[in-house]
């Protein structure tokens, strides 16, 4: 075992301890905390797989901007104390159901596991501008998808706009 | 002179290795001495940096600042750290205990991260990394939540107040901020900030990048919460914005870090729009250290003069204002790059 | 459309600006002010019922205490109350002296009112340039009373002593640097445009309700509405003087804070004049020994204070102690169109508002 | 153009900042104080006729005057001038109203003390200090007493500092031990009680130094120079006449 896989190990590690914080907490706000530290695992261990720029867009949206979305509608719609916010459902209807989906989840996740064959042969040479191989499909081979995205997300902002600041009436 | 850094470090490396330890653990005890090296300089500079925003604004007020403690009071800071470091350590009965003590470690945790990046001299990065900007604007994003995280755990209506404000300035700002960089990117074609210094030999990019830097530096002076930006804090309004509940060594933390990001970004702006560590006769490491203290000075210099912006003006300069103007930046910079081209320059 | 709740939040009276013991609970929706509550008290010292138990001649040193900034102005409206329930001539001399140190009390009393609302509004640096300034006007008066902040130097028929010497020519400088100094106010705090953003438009005080709410002095004058007692009813000389009254056209905080630079100026304009025409002579006038009024008389006395009309009230029931007195404080009123022009605006308004309105808690509170 | 207020405002701290300091330093540097400036009140004895004219002008009840009449005399005499300085306001009334200018506003104005009980001034005929302090013989003597009897109160001594060696010190040091040796022979027991607290011991003590001068004197020495030393002495003194007593009794006891 290498250094690096070493640190692939706890990097892991580290993530899937702050996943079951998420779901262990029973105070929501925590949740969400625990979900910003499992995104930042999560970055590292695209770090660890040689892709810096993944992780640095996943640091700066995920644990940046959507974790504080997050907070932000927690905070809104939240309406009992904090501290008992994320209890367990008692009701066994709910929890048959969720533990049913985790387990198609985990179990189709263990099949693509074993049917795929491990290709890790780098894209480019060793040291190559990664980033600039990604900026080129994405602004080049792939601009079309890239640009209807953007229009996608310029839409649904605009909508949230006027859902949330409403529109008046004539 | 110039490389005497780098020969210390390669001196130890290659002793350690000599000494039969594999090149590994000689690679990562040169990293942790890295890292001690970044903490002593962070702690000293805010040290110095306390001390030198007492001292510009008492000039300024027609004062001496501090003058008691040795000569021209400079170590006053240091009983100022004495006296928080033996207070007592408060925490109010009703807070999200766990969220209200670990806000301001991860605060300064995140902080200090910043330097990793930051070339401090020729070759003289910790990690020279090919994303080494956008690790900047990434990473110094998640302060948000460390302010999110006092300003909710403190349990305080000034404090929640404090942190949405922070936050949502904090998210209003990166817009402009990670935009006015993009010019420089363009440019230089590179997210390295090593490559990004080289590329300045000739002429700094504040020549080339006038509205950028204009852009940069208002947004960065929002980003660091400092005066006349400062929503977090407050004080007139918010009483201390989120940092209202904290005492002692907690509230020195958020003190400490802050001033470690200005540091940061004061020396992020050094090395961006003013050619870095590059300069003639001094050896590079003195010459982005007076680069940044005199971006720090100017810092001060605005803090000291105006009086803060109310939260409105606050966003709706940002996103009428800033973002128009650094989307226009990078379509004048784009035309400018291929107009180049097409003369063949 | 997102529904929100609303919550009170306290601004004082433990507060950075809230200008001494005020207490202001608003309600809020977000930053959105819905409306505010003064809760008044805090620095209550119950000064009219102190007045009952002091003699006439005692109670000067508690008048001046009313308002601390200005200490020489309802120091004047008490004594000048005390004379007209006498009948007591006071001679020329003191009159003029009286001028000269009311116009100054009311010049140091605005610096600060400059001051404080730089700093309410961040910009520390504004409060300490006004400080330098006032500092000069505070030794005039250290030199006539030997007091700095709070001069008991007004008695009942005159003043306590003749003007030390030098005194003239130390008001000359001062009032010639006047312009100097409110021109870098200007600069620093005026001109800025972050704080014209934050002043232009808020806090707007229309002219009926101020009226209505019996608003006086500043605030009133920013609100476009000209009156001034120096104009509307001359008390003591100040018929002889010739001055003009800044006015305001919109009634917003910028309009309180331009109209009191301009004052500042024409504060100086008397004081010069009074300067020039001062005559020499006596500094007190016939007063017996014992103060007595008759059984039953009562007076009503008002002046022109920085803050706004300030009037005592004073009945006598013969003894050497007043039977009641009553102070009509312009802060206290001023105060009170603070829910109305803080609502709907946002909650850094409020601050800037009651910089602004510039209440003096001594004063407000008894 | 926006920018430009903001332009001004930049050049005027600049400027400032570049300027000379206006600031005092202040325990170095001692302010300016103009003539009339009005620091501490001071109240001069010498000048005193006792007419209490500014008792009655002071709004505060600052000022107190006890007086008394010496026998073959008729006119007054202050006994005991006290100024509560903590409730002064400095208003100026009782200044004017002095017809013989015994009272004035000195330009001391670093009026802070360290114990509350040093903030009130006492003034007591000047024999033999004339400014005493109010401290442990101002607060415990009786009013009454100090008006029937103008007491030397030498007891104030024992605020005084370390003896200097400078020889106006030490002549002032002599008169205090001079005066405390009278106390003792005059009144023992209200002097001894500062020393020790049983009322027995001091009868004894008393009777002790009653008979023998060479011991008072020494006492009143220490109790000037070192309150403990003398304090410890007096100790060492009662239970050497206790056992002296008890053996006596035995003594006694015993022939009856």
């Amino acid at each position: 075992m290498s250094l690096a896989d070493g640190v692939f190990f706890l990097i892991a590690a580290f993530t899937l301890a702050a996943a079951a914080g998420v779901v262990l907490s029973s105070n929501i706000i925590h949740s969400a905390l625990f979900l910003i530290l499992t995104f930042l695992g999560v970055a590292g261990i695209y770090f660890t797989l040689d892709a810096p720029f993944l992780a640095l867009v996943q640091v700066l949206v995920y644990a940046g901007a959507v974790a504080v979305l997050i907070i932000f509608a927690i905070m809104l719609v939240m309406s009992t104390p904090a501290h008992q916010s994320n209890r367990f459902q008692p009701n066994r209807v709910t929890l048959f159901l969720g533990t049913l989906l985790a387990g198609l989840l985990t179990a189709t996740l263990v099949y693509i596991g074993l049917i795929t064959q491990p290709a890790l042969a780098p894209v480019g040479p060793s040291g190559a501008d990664m980033i600039g191989i990604l900026a080129n499909l994405m602004l080049g081979r792939y601009v079309v998808a890239f640009e209807a995205a953007a229009v996608l997300l310029l839409l649904a902002v605009v909508g949230a706009i006027i859902l949330a600041r409403g529109v008046e009436e004539k | 002179m110039e490389r005497l850094i780098l020969d210390i470090a390669h001196l130890l490396v290659s002793w350690l290795t000599g000494r039969g330890m594999a090149p590994v653990w000689a690679d990562l005890l040169l990293l942790l001495l890295q890292w001690g090296t970044v903490l002593a300089i962070v702690t000293l500079n805010v040290l110095i940096l306390i001390w030198l925003e007492r001292k510009v604004s008492g000039f300024i007020q027609e004062r001496l600042g501090p003058n008691r403690l040795g000569p021209f009071g400079v170590f006053q800071t240091i009983a100022d750290t004495l006296k928080l470091l033996t207070k007592e350590d408060i925490i109010p009965t009703q807070t999200d205990r766990w969220i209200f003590k670990t806000a301001p470690m991860f605060f300064i945790i995140v902080a200090v991260m910043l330097y990793a990046v930051i070339p401090m001299g020729q070759d003289m990065a910790i990690v020279d990394l090919s994303a080494g900007l956008l690790f900047f604007i990434s990473v110094g994003a998640l302060s948000t939540i460390c302010i999110l995280m006092a300003g909710w755990g403190s349990n305080n209506k000034w404090s929640l107040l404090g942190a949405m404000r922070s936050v949502a300035q904090m998210i209003s700002y990166e817009i402009p901020l990670a935009f006015s960089l993009l010019g420089v990117v363009m440019i230089t074609g590179t997210l390295n900030l090593g490559e990004i210094v080289k590329a300045q030999d000739k002429v700094w990019f504040f020549v080339l990048q006038p509205l950028a830097f204009l852009t940069y530096f208002i947004a960065a002076t929002a980003e660091l919460n400092r005066g006349p930006f400062d929503m977090p804090e407050a004080e007139q309004e918010l009483t201390a914005g989120a940092y209202t509940e904290y005492t002692g060594m907690r509230w020195a933390l958020f003190f400490l870090a802050e001033y470690t990001n200005l540091v940061a970004v004061s020396a992020l702006m050094a090395t961006v729009f003013f050619g870095g560590w590059q300069g003639p006769l001094l050896p590079s490491w003195i010459w982005i250290i007076i680069k940044t203290y005199l971006i720090m000075l100017v810092f001060m210099w605005l803090k000291w003069t105006f009086p803060r912006i109310r939260m409105d003006h606050l966003m709706s300069f940002s996103w009428k204002v800033l973002i128009p103007i650094s989307l226009i930046n990078i379509v004048i910079t784009g035309i400018g790059i291929k107009f180049i081209q097409g003369m063949g320059w | 459309m997102l529904q929100t709740d609303e919550y009170t939040i306290n601004i004082g009276p433990q507060h950075p600006s809230t200008h001494g013991g005020l207490h202001a609970e608003a309600l809020m929706d977000g930053e959105i002010v819905k409306d505010v509550a003064v809760h008044l008290g805090y620095v209550h010292r119950s000064v009219e019922k102190i007045a009952e138990s002091r003699t006439y001649t005692q109670f000067i040193p508690y008048a001046a205490r009313l308002d601390y900034l200005a200490s020489n102005l309802p120091c004047l409206g008490y004594v000048q109350a005390v004379e007209k329930l006498l009948g007591v001539e006071v001679p020329e001399r003191a009159e003029y002296i009286r001028v000269i140190l009311g116009e100054l009390s009311r010049i140091a009393a605005h610096m600060l009112f400059v001051g404080s609302l730089a700093i309410d509004l961040g910009a520390t640096t504004g409060l300490v340039y006004c400080l330098r300034d006032r500092e000069r006007i505070m030794n005039l008066f250290e030199m006539t009373s030997g007091q700095r902040l709070i001069a008991a130097y007004m008695r009942i028929g005159g003043v306590s002593a003749d003007l030390p010497e030098g005194f003239i020519t130390a008001v000359e400088g001062v009032i010639s640097d006047l312009p100097k100094m409110v021109k870098e106010y200007d600069g620093l705090i005026t001109g800025n445009e972050i704080l014209q953003a934050r002043c232009r438009g808020i806090g707007i005080l229309k002219p009926e309700l101020a009226v209505a709410y019996g608003v006086t002095g500043p605030n009133l004058r920013a609100s476009g509405v000209p009156y001034d007692l120096r104009k509307a009813d001359p008390y003591g000389i100040y018929s002889r003087f010739d001055f003009d009254l800044p006015l305001g056209s919109r009634g917003d905080c910028l309009d309180r804070l331009t109209v009191r630079l301009e004052e500042i100026e024409q504060s100086g304009r008397i004081s010069a004049q009074a300067v020039k025409d001062i005559p020499e002579g006596e500094i007190m006038g016939k007063v017996p020994k014992v103060i007595k009024p008759a059984q039953g008389r009562e007076v009503y006395h008002r002046i022109e204070s920085a803050k706004g009309e300030l009037g005592f009230y004073l009945l006598s029931d013969g003894s050497e102690k007043p039977a009641r007195l009553h102070v009509r404080a312009p802060s206290f009123i001023n105060l009170m169109v603070l829910p109305h022009i803080s609502r709907g605006g946002k909650l850094q308004d409020i601050i800037a508002n009651i910089a602004t309105l510039d209440p003096v808690l001594g004063e407000a509170d008894r | 153009m926006f920018g430009k207020g903001l332009g001004k405002g930049l050049a005027i701290t600049l400027k400032h900042a570049l300027a000379m300091d206006i600031t005092i330093q202040y325990p170095e540097e001692k302010p300016f104080l103009e003539d009339r400036y009005r620091g501490s009140l001071v109240y001069q004895y010498e000048k005193c006729i006792a007419c209490g004219l500014c008792i009655k002008a002071c709004p505060n009840r600052v000022l107190a005057l006890e007086t008394f009449v010496p026998e073959g005399s008729k006119r007054k005499q202050v006994a005991r001038y006290t100024i509560d300085r903590q409730y002064c306001l400095f208003c100026n009334l009782c200044v004017e109203i002095c017809p013989t200018a015994t009272l004035y506003f000195s330009h001391d104005f670093e009026l802070t003390q360290f114990r509350r009980e040093d903030i009130k001034v006492v003034y007591l005929p000047p024999q033999p200090s004339p400014i005493v302090p109010a401290g442990i013989g101002g607060t415990e003597a009786p009013p009454e007493a100090a008006a029937a009897e103008p007491a030397p109160a030498p007891e104030e001594a024992d605020k005084q500092p370390a003896p200097p060696p400078d020889t106006a010190e030490g002549a002032k040091r002599e008169r205090q031990v001079e005066a405390m040796q009278a106390a003792l022979t005059k009144n023992p027991q209200k002097i001894l009680a500062k020393l020790v607290q049983d009322e027995e011991a001091i009868e004894l003590l008393a009777a002790m130094l009653g008979k023998d001068t060479k011991l008072s004197s020494k006492l009143a020495e220490l109790m000037i120079a070192d309150r403990d030393k003398a304090q410890k002495l007096a100790a060492g003194l009662i239970t050497k006449v206790r056992k002296a007593s008890a053996a006596e009794e035995v003594k006694t006891d015993e022939p009856s």
